[in-house]
């Protein structure tokens, strides 16, 4: 059993999860009163919640602690919590005025009296603060237990917060098939852990490290550890909904609320990509990568697992486009995107540390806030108190809400990658990690898809600004709160001017490579600069260059 | 080393022929920067004829601009001419840079020059002189011609004819290729903008854009030759390519450089209506008659015979070529008498006649007499300009009649005295009347071709006989039907009234015409509008001229230098040309000279005598003679496809037009409905179609995704394997 | 900073009008725009470098994404000057010339409007290929926006096709440009995205076979904007949709942006690529040529008509282009600013007449030089300019274009080899004579003979009002028979510079020379390898290569 | 280091080899179960199978490796379980209130 870690600077590093956990309490507690104004103010509480947390961060994380508590990636965790509280912030925000909107409707009328049997809303709030705060663990895990319960916990409340979303059927089946198909996942990655902990002997990230690093110099990762590897990364693959995992993704985001598909969207998401991180830098990439003599690409990653990811990520990113082509619910549409999306930052988890993960991180901050503006903007409408969820109720809402059509516009840009809007720059900084990780072709793939993803984006833009008022859209009004127009807004007006920051918020990316690993991270040419002439009197016969530093390039078939 | 000017020097024999070493370098001269203004005063003129045009100027005051700045043109041309005298150097006059651009250093192709300078020899002022003072005469001709319209199209036209002197100005004095490709398209401008003068008829819209189209397929040749020349040489200078050529030897260089004057071959073909391009010119009609005077017969449709001459160095190094030219020239003279001989509209019959005489002048470039070819241009111009003037005069008096089968005895009309007797002259000197100036001209080429030796060029001259004595029967079939006989007239259909349909002459083969106005005005009620001053003046002031243009002739029959001769002389036109020593060849015992007297002689009044017994004497017979031959199926061929023109068009129609015009509905086809429909649209529906491929899986059944998710995760794990197993590098 | 008062002046000037009324959005339009022009008028009177290549103003500034190489560098030579001043020159008048044909909307109009010219001003001007990048894409969404929303019948599919079509196009030119960064980084280990730069390591440190990839990959962007030959499906329609002032900055400007990328990123970054696919090229010019031309022979719709025009004038673009030789690539350059003028005036000149008279079909119009004269005085000069009528500005181009391609042989005295030939050359002037016929037929059919007018103006304009154009609250605006001040105006500008550059189009040339040389600077040798190859051999020295500027 | 020079002589206890036999087993019959029953209380059942059978292996591996790890683990699957339990239950109730139903299938609203 590998050293205890010392108390003091775990506790330091995870105060603004504490800090998260006390929330989760005061307001589940705080959501049953009997004073309009108190439970009014739970979100309020939720989002101070968060900003304290935020603040805790920013006052009380250093490296230095955080890698005497086990860390991997002190710089990567930091980041990845901050962006989870800040668009969790957003999250509390497109929530507000959703739950028990019936309720205190009827109550504002006179018509029933206050229940505290009857109302979820300081639960909701409870256990999306929770399921932030089991986000906010995944990526500083120290061993896998940790990451097994920080992944359920991020996982667990979800599915209540689908079911008590709203009250409709539809919110039923959605948490039901959530559940069950969440736990089928989470089977699969836990007997995947149970592998991994097999072929290595402990439960320990950085001893796993080890011990694969040992194995992969004398001729390969065993299958034990491969197998589990590609079981955790397919379980993992359910809560970044990526394929072949993501088939509940639109009937479940189709199912909940706007502000829960909002949450589920991005908070699930964000803890898988952290979990595939963590886990996946126990086996290692080449920090740098470039291309082999031949033009074969050289990574770090064991060949099995690129193979998997690879496939991943094509498939991901090709089912959830051709997916959102057909649909006539936003909803849904907004679900096969969120696959496709995933599909896109399986990307970077391939091109790796370095590069590639400051341009996980980017893509992530970038979708985190370009999902505010259009679920903050699709929050802020209803129809008769029920969800606005078809295009055909959105068709020429642009003519009496400019605001919410431009601010679905400009989400719809920037997921399509238009520059210059933000999420141009997180593609484009996540196509530079996979053509230098020298997967070119997946970048093609990639490039393809996004060209694809323009035409359903343009229905997102051109639906409600551009077609005229219809039957359906008649009835669409200005939701009960201003909140969620007003967090869309200002993430529109993120999304415009971020990628002028971009620099500042992410620093340096040398940061991003695990602080264990070995320094792979040299940044010699790998290519001897072939000039043209050199190019068109021989044709590049040289062997492929056999790079012993790099971890595991090969393992052998026969040990499968 | 200058093996092309040996010939004159070897056949010195004609002391009228002055001995030229060389073609000169030519000076750069900017104190001559004035001639500048021979192209600014009709651009002026352009401009100030816009302007009128657009104030809707209701006098006659764009008529006299244009007169103005042409006459002020034909002044400093004149001041030129004398300046220089005939056998000044050639100069360069460099006004501003055009397409001038170069890069690297080392040689001359590293660099494109072309620049709007003038470059003036001989051959140029030869040009200039009856191109200016022809165009100054005609504007006066249309001043009044045009009265009619004063107020409506007025201005338009004498823009246009501003546009046309402009161009053809620049034509003959470009310095460069592309300058003289300026001013090839410019007048194909003017000449689409003038034939279209008229835009209410159909036919007229017709007749401009074809002319435009068919003359864009000569200048192609044109282009591709200035393209060749540039590869092969380096420059497009005539100086500098003058310098070069006479440096060459004959028949020296690769197939593309042999190429290149078959391709300014080309262009000028299409430029002077020679077979294969000539279908647009008797169309070209359409347009009002001091147009069709002007840039029809007198003036820009001798641009091909100009950019020969001017390129004649260049076509002496390849005899083949100027072979080419001489029999494309022999052929459409011949070609077109046939037809001229058969049509009814005597302006066509002169648009015919237009051809032919063209052809002679390219018979006379071919065969080595370039002072023939610009000689004959030169009476040409005149004799020919006489004719559609006097045609335009009678249009103008008999409300565009010019069926000659509708018009009879007009000398004895009042007012028209002086119109039947020019027009008289005119065919005369068309005919080739014994010692008229057309005669002079025409002798000079065709004894040039029966001295030929080689090429065949003595067919070439009997070609020449024949046709001359079609010339003289065909001019005559108009004269004797028109202004002989008993008087007698219809009117055409237009009315003064209507301006629009002014000129709009009967079309005898069925062209389409938009206002069917009711044809027949019975005559007694009808009184024709006679000529005043400004047209009767101006005939005969181009009578005289037309007298005038022999006396080169005589002089050079008397063996006497004379100023044409010396101009073509003193010009590189002249260079390497092989005239003088037909006094070598015999036939029937004669030598050329003798021959095409006599023998032009019996053509031309046999063709005239053939004329009035058909004509004038016995008129009824000429119907009959045609019913006659229409009777027989065995010759029935002949007069109805002479008057069908030989079914040219309807052959370019059937075999470029229709196919193209197929070609292009095809290709509409393919772009709306392969193109866009199955490529771009198909490509598009796939992923849409991917997507539907997929969409059972999303069937809503929890079991069904919970198989399908591990489902798939094993064909991953599956794949995985595989790969792993076959290749043992991931990805 | 001028550079920057230049981008930002649309920029604002769009802020403003959005604050402002529906009344005086255009106004502030017409104002911006033209500021924008003085501005820009300034800034070429500044320019140093107009004959001695080399970019203006050389600064550094701005990182966007300062660690990965990505700053906003403003600066222009000469030939993106010339495309800087072609923009700002066709905006005012296209935005004035929408003065009439604009009733709904307006405020968002002449707000797109300006941030279209702001984005093509940013592509035109930024010497970052990212940010070329970012304004060569963001001219789709205000394009998008003017088709679909102020279009014909058939306004959402053309939008979206246009949208999609060059997106897919320009993912791949992106995917290009970074492979090249990469590299780029991956030798040197700084990141860079400045033009030079790249194309500096590109062309001299890529392989063969990676040129040829960054090439395929950057034309395909390039290729769908321009349009080549199979890939202009769009633009038909776009330019059919399109509201006039659409059209004009659409065929005048935003076409130019595929073959400015092709003159300045294409050609110099993939010598080698450029070489051996230029065969390929200037066979899709030359079919695109003449295919065009007869496509539109029949077409009965006289915007669809100049649409497929344009496609087969941007043929000469390629095939001078492709020529890959000094007179090739000015002609190319010359092309591209004088189809903007004569293309966009046509455009204009439609759109006039199609406020008059409600339809495009040119079967139902006809002889309207007897009622509007003056309309059909311009329209005549841009047709002939169309043309390449020499002395109006389309022959400069036309005719070096050609030229170009008929003298690039392997063994060329002119210092540049080439791969192409006379043959090449002999065929695309085909289109010269198809050229003159289709637009002369078109002059033909609308403007000469007799007077044809529909039927029913009254009934046009109710229909117009179906296709959701509403013009309920807005009265229409009366205009006269013939063209009023604000439209002679508006084209008798654009006319004057057909003139100008047709008689005098020296300063252009010369300005464009250097830039010429610059971006052949690795051609000839690598053409004589290429030509080796195929066992030509080229027995002249190449030219001295010219040195890079600085 | 010690401890993974020990694993690696694993192999010997022929008992472990059994145990992960049956994991294997266990899990397989859980996701089979998972696949092919309609009851939503069975299904979650499987799923707790499945649960079981990682434990069991994380026992397994345990013993494998002499290592306290695998024990560890298992308690806090058998919480994680205990948890998920009692949504599942909630979650059924819930459903089972609505459609007096306990098949899967009847919940199939939302679909394409």
């Amino acid at each position: 059993m590998s050293s205890f870690l010392p108390m003091g600077p775990k506790i330091l590093v995870l105060t603004p999860e504490i800090i998260v956990f006390g929330g989760s309490v005061v307001t589940s507690i705080i959501g049953l009163s009997r004073s309009k104004t108190l439970r009014k103010s739970v979100p309020l509480l939720a989002a101070i919640t968060l900003l304290a947390s935020l603040v805790a961060l920013a006052m009380g994380y250093s490296h230095e602690s955080a890698e005497q508590a086990g860390v991997l990636m002190p710089h990567f965790n930091k980041i990845i919590k901050a962006i989870i509280l800040v668009v969790g912030i957003g999250l509390v925000a497109i929530s507000v005025g959703h739950i028990d909107r019936r309720m205190e409707e009827a109550v504002a009328r006179g018509a029933t009296t206050f229940d505290p049997m009857r109302v979820v809303r300081g639960e909701f709030y409870s256990f999306m603060l929770l399921s932030i705060c089991g986000a906010m663990l995944i990526p500083g895990s120290p061993d896998l237990i940790w990451l097994f319960l920080a992944l359920e916990l991020t996982s667990l409340p979800t599915y209540i917060m689908v079911a008590m979303s709203r009250g409709t059927r539809r919110a039923q089946e959605a948490a039901v098939k959530y559940f069950f198909l969440g736990a089928m996942s989470t089977a699969i990655f836990l007997y995947g852990f149970a592998l991994i902990y097999g072929s290595t002997g402990s439960l320990q990230l950085s001893t796993i490290r080890e011990v694969f690093a040992d194995q992969s110099a004398r001729g390969g990762i065993d299958t034990l550890g491969i197998t589990g590897l590609i079981l955790c990364i397919l379980g993992f693959c359910y809560k970044l909904a990526a394929a072949p995992m993501h088939f509940y993704a639109p009937d479940v985001y189709e199912g909940a609320a706007n502000p829960v598909t909002g949450f589920l969207s991005f908070i699930p998401k964000i803890a898988g990509f952290s979990a595939l991180a963590v886990l996946l830098s126990t086996v290692g990439w080449s920090s740098h990568a470039g291309f082999s003599e031949t033009g074969a690409p050289i990574n770090g990653l064991p060949a099995p697992i690129l193979a998997t990811l690879w496939m991943i990520c094509a498939l991901t990113m090709t089912l959830g486009n051709i997916g959102a082509l057909l649909q006539k619910s936003v909803k849904r549409m907004l679900a096969y995107s969120s696959i496709s999306h995933s599909g896109y930052m399986v990307l970077a988890i391939i091109a790796g540390p370095g590069l590639g993960f400051e341009a996980l991180l980017f893509y992530l901050i970038s979708y985190g806030v370009t999902n505010l503006a259009i679920f903050g903007a699709l929050s802020g409408l209803q129809k008769r108190g029920e969800d606005v969820e078809s295009f055909e109720e959105l068709s020429g809402i642009g003519r009496r809400y400019p605001g919410l059509a431009a601010w679905l516009a400009i989400g719809s840009g920037s997921l399509m990658g238009m520059p210059p809007l933000l999420g141009f720059w997180a593609k484009l900084m996540l196509f530079m990690a996979g053509v230098q990780a020298g997967h070119t072709p997946l970048v093609i793939i990639a490039a393809i898809n996004s060209a694809v993803s323009v035409w359903y984006y343009l229905r997102l833009i051109g639906v409600p600004s551009l077609s005229p008022p219809g039957t359906s859209s008649e009835g669409v009004t200005k939701g009960p709160s201003s909140w969620p127009r007003f967090a869309g807004a200002v993430a529109s007006v993120a999304v415009i001017l971020l990628p002028l920051f971009a620099s500042r918020i992410l620093g340096n990316s040398a940061e991003f490579a695990p602080t264990n690993a070995k320094p792979t991270s040299a940044t010699t040419p790998t290519a001897p600069v072939a000039t043209p002439k050199q190019t068109t009197e021989n044709s590049r016969q040289e062997t492929p260059r056999q790079d012993n530093t790099q971890i595991a390039l090969h393992s052998s078939p026969t040990r499968l | 080393m200058i093996p092309m000017l040996s010939i004159t020097d070897t056949h010195a024999d004609s002391p009228a022929h002055a001995v030229v070493t060389a073609i000169v370098n030519a000076i750069p001269s900017p104190e001559l920067g004035w001639t500048g203004w021979i192209l600014l005063l009709p651009a002026i003129s352009v401009v100030l004829t816009g302007l009128c045009c657009a104030l809707r100027v209701k006098s006659k005051l764009p008529g006299w601009i244009t007169v103005l700045a042409l006459a002020g043109s034909f002044a400093l041309v004149l001041k030129l001419y004398f300046l220089r005298g005939d056998a000044g150097a050639p100069v360069v006059v460099h006004l501003w840079d055009w397409m001038n651009f170069s890069w690297g250093d080392q040689n001359k192709w590293h660099a494109l020059q072309a620049d709007v300078s003038l470059y003036v020899d001989s051959l140029t002022l030869f040009w200039l002189l009856f191109v200016t003072g022809l165009g100054t005469l005609i504007a006066i001709y249309a001043t009044e011609y045009m009265e009619a319209d004063v107020g409506k199209g007025y201005a338009r036209f004498f823009n246009g004819v501003s546009i046309f002197i402009l161009a053809m100005c620049t034509l003959v004095m470009a310095d460069n290729l592309i300058l003289l490709y300026l001013g090839w398209e410019g007048v194909g401008l003017a000449s689409y903008l003038l034939v279209g003068y008229y835009y209410k008829k159909p036919s007229a819209v017709a007749a401009g854009k074809k002319a435009f189209i068919v003359n864009r397929v000569g200048d192609l040749g044109l282009a591709v030759g200035i393209w060749l020349i540039w590869v092969n040489y380096g420059t497009i200078e005539f100086n500098t390519l003058f310098q070069v050529w006479q440096d060459m030897e004959r028949g020296v260089g690769g197939f593309d450089k042999s190429l290149i004057p078959y391709c300014l071959m080309l262009g000028a073909f299409g430029k002077s209506a020679q077979l294969p391009l000539y279908v647009w010119l008797p169309d070209a009609m359409e347009g009002p008659t001091p147009v069709s005077a002007l840039i029809h017969a007198a003036t820009m449709v001798t641009a091909g015979v100009y950019l020969i001459a001017r390129t004649y160095p260049l076509f002496t190094l390849h005899p083949d070529a100027l072979a080419t030219v001489a029999w494309v020239g022999g052929l459409t003279a011949l070609f077109s008498a046939t037809i001229g001989m058969a049509q009814y509209d005597f302006k066509r019959v002169f648009a015919y006649s237009t051809i032919s005489q063209l052809g002679y002048m390219f018979m006379g470039l071919g065969v080595g007499t370039t002072f023939g070819a610009a000689y004959h241009t030169l009476t040409h111009a005149f004799f020919k300009a006489l004719l559609f003037l006097t045609a335009g005069a009678i249009m103008h008096g008999f409300a565009g009649q010019l069926d000659l089968r509708k018009l009879s005895g007009l000398r004895k009309v009042p007012g028209f005295k002086i119109v039947s007797w020019t027009m008289l002259i005119g065919c005369l000197w068309l005919s080739a009347f014994p010692y008229s100036a057309g005669m002079l001209s025409k002798d000079v080429i065709l004894v040039q071709a029966l001295g030929g030796k080689d090429h065949g060029f003595v067919w070439l001259g009997w070609i020449g006989l024949i046709t001359a004595g079609m010339t003289a029967y065909y001019a005559f079939r108009v004269w004797f039907r028109v202004c002989a006989g008993p008087v007698f007239y219809m009117p055409g259909e237009e009315t003064h009234d209507d301006h629009d349909t002014h000129d709009a002459h009967h079309d005898d083969h069925g062209a389409q015409i938009a206002h069917s106005a009711p044809a027949a005005n019975s005559s007694h009620e009808f009184h024709p509008h006679a000529p005043r001053w400004a047209m009767n003046g101006v005939l005969i002031v181009i009578m005289l001229g037309a007298f005038a243009t022999g006396i080169p002739g005589y002089m050079e029959m008397r063996g006497q230098s004379n100023w044409a001769q010396v101009m073509m002389a003193h010009s590189s036109a002249f260079a390497g040309s092989v005239q003088a020593h037909v006094t070598d060849a015999v036939n029937f015992g004669m030598n050329p000279h003798q021959l095409v007297e006599l023998f032009g002689t019996i053509a031309s009044l046999g063709g005239i005598a053939i004329a009035m017994y058909f004509h004038l004497l016995q008129r009824k017979s000429a119907d009959k003679l045609r019913a006659w031959l229409l009777a027989h199926n065995s010759i029935r061929w002949i007069p109805v496809a002479m008057e069908n023109k030989w079914y040219v068009d309807e052959f370019y129609h059937a075999c470029i037009r229709g196919p193209a015009w197929i070609a292009g509905q095809i290709l509409h086809f393919t772009d709306k409905h392969v193109v866009d429909g199955l490529m771009v649209n198909g490509i598009g529906r796939i992923p849409a179609a991917l997507g539907r491929l997929f969409q059972p899986l999303y069937n809503g059944v929890l079991q069904g995704y919970a198989t399908t998710m591990a489902g798939g995760a094993a064909l991953v794990v599956a794949w995985v394997v595989y790969r792993w197993l076959t290749s043992g590098v991931g990805a | 900073m001028i550079q920057y008062l230049l981008l930002l002046l649309p920029i604002i000037s769009a802020l403003v009008i959005v604050l402002s009324s529906q009344r005086a959005a255009k106004w502030i339009a017409l104002i911006g725009s033209t500021a924008s022009l003085i501005v820009a008028a300034v800034f070429a009177v500044q320019f140093p470098h107009w004959t001695t290549g080399g970019f203006w103003p050389d600064l550094n500034t701005s990182p966007i994404l300062g660690n990965f190489g990505v700053d906003l560098k403003i600066g222009v030579d000469s030939v993106s000057l010339m495309l800087v001043l072609l923009t700002v020159f066709l905006t005012p008048l296209a935005i004035a010339g929408s003065f009439s044909a604009i009733t709904t909307r307006m405020r968002e109009y002449y707000a797109w409007f300006m941030i279209l010219e702001a984005s093509m001003l940013l592509a035109f001007m930024s010497r970052d290929i990212i940010f070329f990048y970012v304004g060569y894409e963001f001219t789709l969404i205000p394009m998008f926006f003017l088709i679909s929303i102020w279009g014909g019948p058939m306004r959402g599919p053309a939008a979206i096709k246009f949208f999609i079509f060059t997106f897919l196009g320009s993912v791949f030119t992106l995917t290009s440009v970074i492979f090249v960064a990469v590299r780029h980084f991956d030798s040197t280990g700084t990141w860079t995205f400045a033009i030079a730069d790249l194309v500096k390591f590109s062309s001299t440190q890529l392989s063969a076979r990676e040129q040829f990839w960054v090439f395929v990959g950057l034309m395909s962007g390039f290729a769908i904007k321009t349009p080549f030959f199979p890939t202009h499906a769009w633009l038909p329609l776009a330019h059919d949709q399109a509201p006039t002032g659409g059209s004009v900055v659409l065929a005048g400007i935003l076409l130019k942006l595929g073959t400015y990328g092709v003159f300045r990123f294409a050609l110099p970054m993939a010598p080698i690529g450029a070489v051996e696919c230029s065969t390929f090229f200037a066979i899709l010019g030359i079919i695109a040529i003449l295919y065009m031309s007869l496509v539109c022979w029949v077409q009965t719709d006289i915007k669809k008509l100049i649409a497929y025009s344009s496609v087969s004038h941007m043929g000469f673009v390629v095939l001078g282009l492709f020529a890959l030789n000094p007179i090739g690539l000015q002609g190319a350059v010359m092309y591209m600013v004088n189809h903007g003028l004569s293309t966009g005036a046509l455009f204009l000149c439609i759109g006039m007449m199609y406020e008059r008279y409600h339809t495009k079909d040119m079967e139902q119009l006809g002889g309207l030089v007897s009622k509007m004269p003056v309309w059909s005085f311009f329209m005549i000069i841009f047709t002939l300019s169309s043309v390449g009528l020499p002395g109006l500005n389309g022959f400069v181009g036309e005719f070096l274009c050609l030229m170009g391609a008929f003298v690039a042989e392997h063994d060329q005295p002119a210092g540049y080899p080439g791969v192409l030939g006379p043959w090449y050359a002999v065929v695309a002037a085909i289109g010269l004579i198809l050229g003159a016929m289709y637009l002369l037929i078109m002059l033909g059919k609308i403007v000469w003979g007799s007077l044809r007018e529909p039927h029913g103006q009254e009934h046009a304009q109710d229909h117009a009002q179906d296709h959701g154009q509403s013009h309920a609250q807005h009265a229409e605006i009366q205009l006269p028979t013939d063209l009023n001040f604000r439209e002679i105006a508006i084209l008798a500008p654009i006319a004057l510079a057909c003139l100008a550059i047709g008689l005098y189009p020296k300063p252009l040339l010369n300005a464009v020379e250097p830039c010429v040389k610059d971006a052949l600077v690795n051609y000839p040798a690598v053409i004589d390898q290429y030509n080796a190859k195929r066992g030509l051999v080229n027995p002249g020295t190449p030219v001295k290569q010219a040195e890079a500027k600085p | 280091m010690t401890h993974l020079l020990a694993a690696s002589q694993f192999g010997a206890s022929h008992a472990v080899t059994i145990t992960l036999a049956m994991s294997a087993l266990l899990f397989t019959i859980g996701l089979v179960g998972f696949l092919v029953r309609r009851n939503m209380i069975l299904m979650f059942l499987c799923t707790e199978i499945m649960f079981q059978a990682a434990a069991l292996a994380f026992i397994a591996f345990g013993r494998m490796r002499m290592d306290t790890g695998g024990q560890i683990f298992v308690i806090f699957i058998l919480t994680i379980a205990a948890a998920e339990a009692a949504l599942a239950l909630g979650l059924v109730i819930l459903l089972f209130r609505r459609k007096e139903t306990l098949s899967s299938e009847a919940w199939s609203e939302l679909h394409e």
